[in-house]
């Protein structure tokens, strides 16, 4: 048969091989090595960088973070696969201008931001990749302030063993 | 090679134990050998079906794995659950560790000195 | 070639619901392939959607975004028939855009 | 009791006997370990039963007689030997305990 | 390209099940002689007894029907399935006429559309088990086209596709009365209960008697209508896969050499498979953790 010896399936699944490397590279800078041109203009290179939640809100705002209930995450508590994880993020607070989703324990902490043009409602739903068990964190700017709240999303691997 | 009979299985295992923890020394790092075992996922993996203190996954194959000592005064039985349960029980999910050259003797010691710390 | 963006946008009274799925690895760079060696990291940087002149929501994405990704927000004042522009570029300075109709 | 207790002695002895006169294993040997362990992996394939261990056992004790490591080699046989004729065991078993399983 | 003339097998299985009911007895094991409808009603009355609450459709979702988080997951997901790309691959390579002109459409009944529920079928004529993806490489190579890697890429893109057109189309599969089409199904039947590899599982240990169980953070799908959404995009590949794909990956889990993609043994398996998933819609292509 043709594809006898191209299982796409060996050694182990790229995907889950994936999350066990982002696991062994956690908090290594590895981010940036290799690049091959310089960021889209606009990208903010410095927040990706960061590895702490304090440094990546600091290199993308600049000011305070205090959480509120007024901002809603709906993410699972079981992640199905670390690989594909569903977060939504939606408000009730005025005038937002950005949304920004932090995940502490992934090798690089801020994982999306998305700034709102005018008449965009204020939520959205996007797919994230998460190395392990970790809060994950969402930021509403609204008024010029950065409001927050954050939630466990526990990540284990597949159940059959390599 | 057919299995050797049981008194002579059981000296042989008893003179590598003796011999292997004369080698390794203390008592402790058995348990934690036998917890790394129990933890890895090429080895025991026992993760996968069973919840345990320490596992933080909601495996619910197999039942949970607590008040081990309790539960399994006897090592004797415990050993024959992680060596070939299908011998106990022929529907049995759970593989046969020591019978299917998983685990060798020592490592299911290891095992089964962990277990026992549940 | 096949678009690598597929866009659904749907308009019912006011407002515009928008979801867009990218094709695309989203590499990480922590990832080795089956020769151990390092995959390099291939993500898209930038994700932008644009509505009568007008940017409506820019994605700024890093690695940890998945692999084919997908993201949906609503927006007010778009019509059956408007056209939303889509756009992204990677950090390989890839890129690619699509002109969808709303339905 | 006291009888298991002089097994365990005796092959206590014969262990350390073993470990202290430990002598590298010849070329022949190895070639030995490794013919009667491809002979297990021919009959579990024959039953289309082959174990990915055994077959990995095999590949590397193969690796290992190419280097002249020939102690690595017959041990590598070795466990490929007993993987192999567990999985031959096991495929045995099956050819009538699977009807037990059957949902009935 | 299916022969349809299973009436009468339908009529033998009919009078052979009369005959257990009217004795009120199952064969013995020793003299155990294949009979495909008792199995498939004792195999469905399993399933149905041990999740009472779901309705047999359901069956074809596997863990996204046995589990409230992960069904949450699944739904946000199913917004814009991954495998849509596949899809739209799919789709055009059907549509493509091959270097001589003729199309896919030209080797299958209905013109391949609506037709992915009577897969596998048994070609008396030959005398085995056709699976679609087979159906396909062999419709490729009697018009002077390469056969496609069975696994993952065109394969599965153009079974999700024709997987698509048949959506709600309960699984039609007939054994027809023939020693070897009854051989095939029985050797499905052995290998899906027997027990392989170094962990010692068989197909059964996980997908029948740990079905809806959780096992780190998977939760084990049923066997019942576990091929129904096939092909799949699964989180951990990152891609489509075939059944093929899952039966290696499947083997390669336990520890057990695969073997090759449309492998007879593995044809026969997912013969037996999806006749004991008579009745359940297909739900392909699909998406999996």
């Amino acid at each position: 048969m043709p594809d006898r010896h191209a299982n796409p399936d060996a050694p182990a699944d790229p995907a889950r091989r994936a999350v066990l490397q982002l696991l062994a590279a956690a908090g290594l800078i590895a981010l940036g090595t290799g690049r091959a041109a310089a960021a889209v203009p606009g990208w903010p290179e410095e927040a990706f960088r960061k590895t702490s939640q304090a440094d990546a809100l600091a290199a993308l705002y600049g000011k305070p973070l205090e959480m509120s209930d007024k901002v809603t995450l709906q993410v699972p508590e079981i992640a199905e696969n670390g690989a594909v994880v569903p977060v939504s993020v939606g408000t009730t607070l005025p005038n937002v201008t950005s949304v920004t989703l932090l995940v502490p324990e992934n090798p690089n902490t801020l994982a999306a931001s998305f700034k709102f043009g005018p008449g965009v409602a204020p939520a959205v739903s996007c797919r994230l990749k998460m190395a392990k068990t970790s809060p994950v964190i969402a930021v509403v700017e609204s008024d010029g302030r950065l409001f927050g709240v954050s939630k466990e999303v526990k990540v284990t691997l597949g159940g059959c063993g390599g | 090679m057919t299995a050797p009979r049981a008194a002579t299985r059981r000296a042989l295992l008893a003179a590598a134990l003796l011999l292997g923890g004369w080698a390794a020394g203390a008592h402790g790092q058995d348990v934690a050998a036998g917890r790394a075992l129990a933890f890895d996922r090429a080895k025991g993996n026992c993760l996968a079906c069973h919840s345990m203190a320490g596992g933080d996954v909601p495996s619910n194959v197999g039942p949970e794995l607590a008040g081990m000592r309790a539960r399994f005064p006897d090592r004797e039985v415990l050993r024959a659950i992680i060596g070939d349960e299908e011998a106990r029980n022929p529907q049995t999910v759970m593989p046969a560790f020591g019978r299917n050259l998983i685990l060798d003797d020592r490592e299911i010691e290891a095992v089964i000195d962990f277990l026992y710390t549940l | 070639m096949p678009s690598t963006i597929r866009v659904r946008a749907t308009a019912s009274g006011e407002r515009t619901e928008v979801q867009a799925l990218v094709q695309h690895p989203m590499e990480s760079g922590f990832v080795k392939d089956s020769n151990g060696q390092t995959i390099p990291p291939h993500y898209i940087e930038v994700l932008t959607f644009e509505h009568d002149g007008k940017v409506l929501l820019t994605a700024y994405w890093g690695p940890a975004v998945s692999k084919d990704p997908y993201v949906k927000f609503a927006f007010a004042g778009g019509k059956k028939g408007d056209e939303l522009k889509v756009n992204w570029t990677d950090n390989l300075g890839k890129s690619d855009s699509l002109a969808a109709k709303i339905l | 009791m006291r009888r298991t207790w002089r097994r365990c002695a005796l092959a206590c002895a014969g262990m350390l006997l073993l470990a202290a006169g430990a002598r590298a294993a010849t070329e022949a040997e190895a070639g030995a370990a490794l013919r009667a362990a491809e002979q297990q992996q021919a009959e579990a394939a024959r039953l289309r039963n082959r174990w990915i261990p055994a077959e990995a056992a095999l590949k590397a004790a193969r690796e290992a007689l190419r280097t002249r490591d020939y102690d690595r080699a017959t041990e590598l046989a070795g466990r490929a030997e007993a993987l192999a004729r567990r999985s031959v065991e096991q495929a045995r078993e099956q050819e009538t305990a699977w009807r037990d399983a059957v949902i009935r | 390209m299916r022969p349809r003339s299973s009436r009468r097998a339908r009529a033998a299985t009919l009078l052979a099940l009369g005959a257990v009911v009217a004795t009120g007895l199952h064969p013995s094991r020793a003299e155990e002689r294949p009979d495909p409808a008792a199995d498939l009603r004792a195999f469905q009355a399993h399933f149905r007894d041990r999740f009472p609450q779901l309705p047999i459709a359901e069956f074809a979702n596997g863990p996204y029907a046995m589990d409230a988080g992960m069904r949450q997951q699944w739904e946000e997901i199913m917004q814009f399935p991954p495998y849509d790309f596949a899809v739209e691959e799919g789709k055009q390579a059907f549509e493509t006429p091959f270097a001589n002109g003729k199309r896919y459409a030209d080797c299958f009944p209905e013109g391949g559309t609506g037709i992915r529920q009577t897969f596998p079928y048994f070609d008396t004529a030959a005398g085995e088990v056709v699976t679609l993806d087979l159906a396909i490489n062999r419709c490729r190579e009697r018009n002077g086209e390469k056969p496609l890697p069975y696994q993952t890429g065109l394969m599965a893109s153009i079974t999700a596709y024709m997987a698509e057109t048949s959506r709600g189309k309960p699984f039609d599969i007939r054994i027809p009365d023939d020693k070897r089409a009854l051989a095939a199904y029985e050797d499905g039947k052995r290998f899906f209960y027997s027990r392989r590899g170094q962990l010692n599982f068989s197909c059964a240990s996980c997908h029948v008697q740990a079905a809806g169980q959780r096992l780190r953070g998977d939760v084990l799908a049923p066997a019942l209508g576990i091929l129904a959404s096939f092909p799949i995009y699964r989180s951990e590949w990152g891609s489509m896969g075939t059944v093929d794909r899952r039966f290696t990956s499947c083997s390669a889990q336990t520890r057990s050499e695969p073997f090759a993609p449309q492998d007879p043994g593995y044809r026969n398996l997912e013969y037996f498979l999806s006749y004991m998933s008579n009745g359940v819609p297909i739900a392909g292509p699909g998406t999996r953790p």
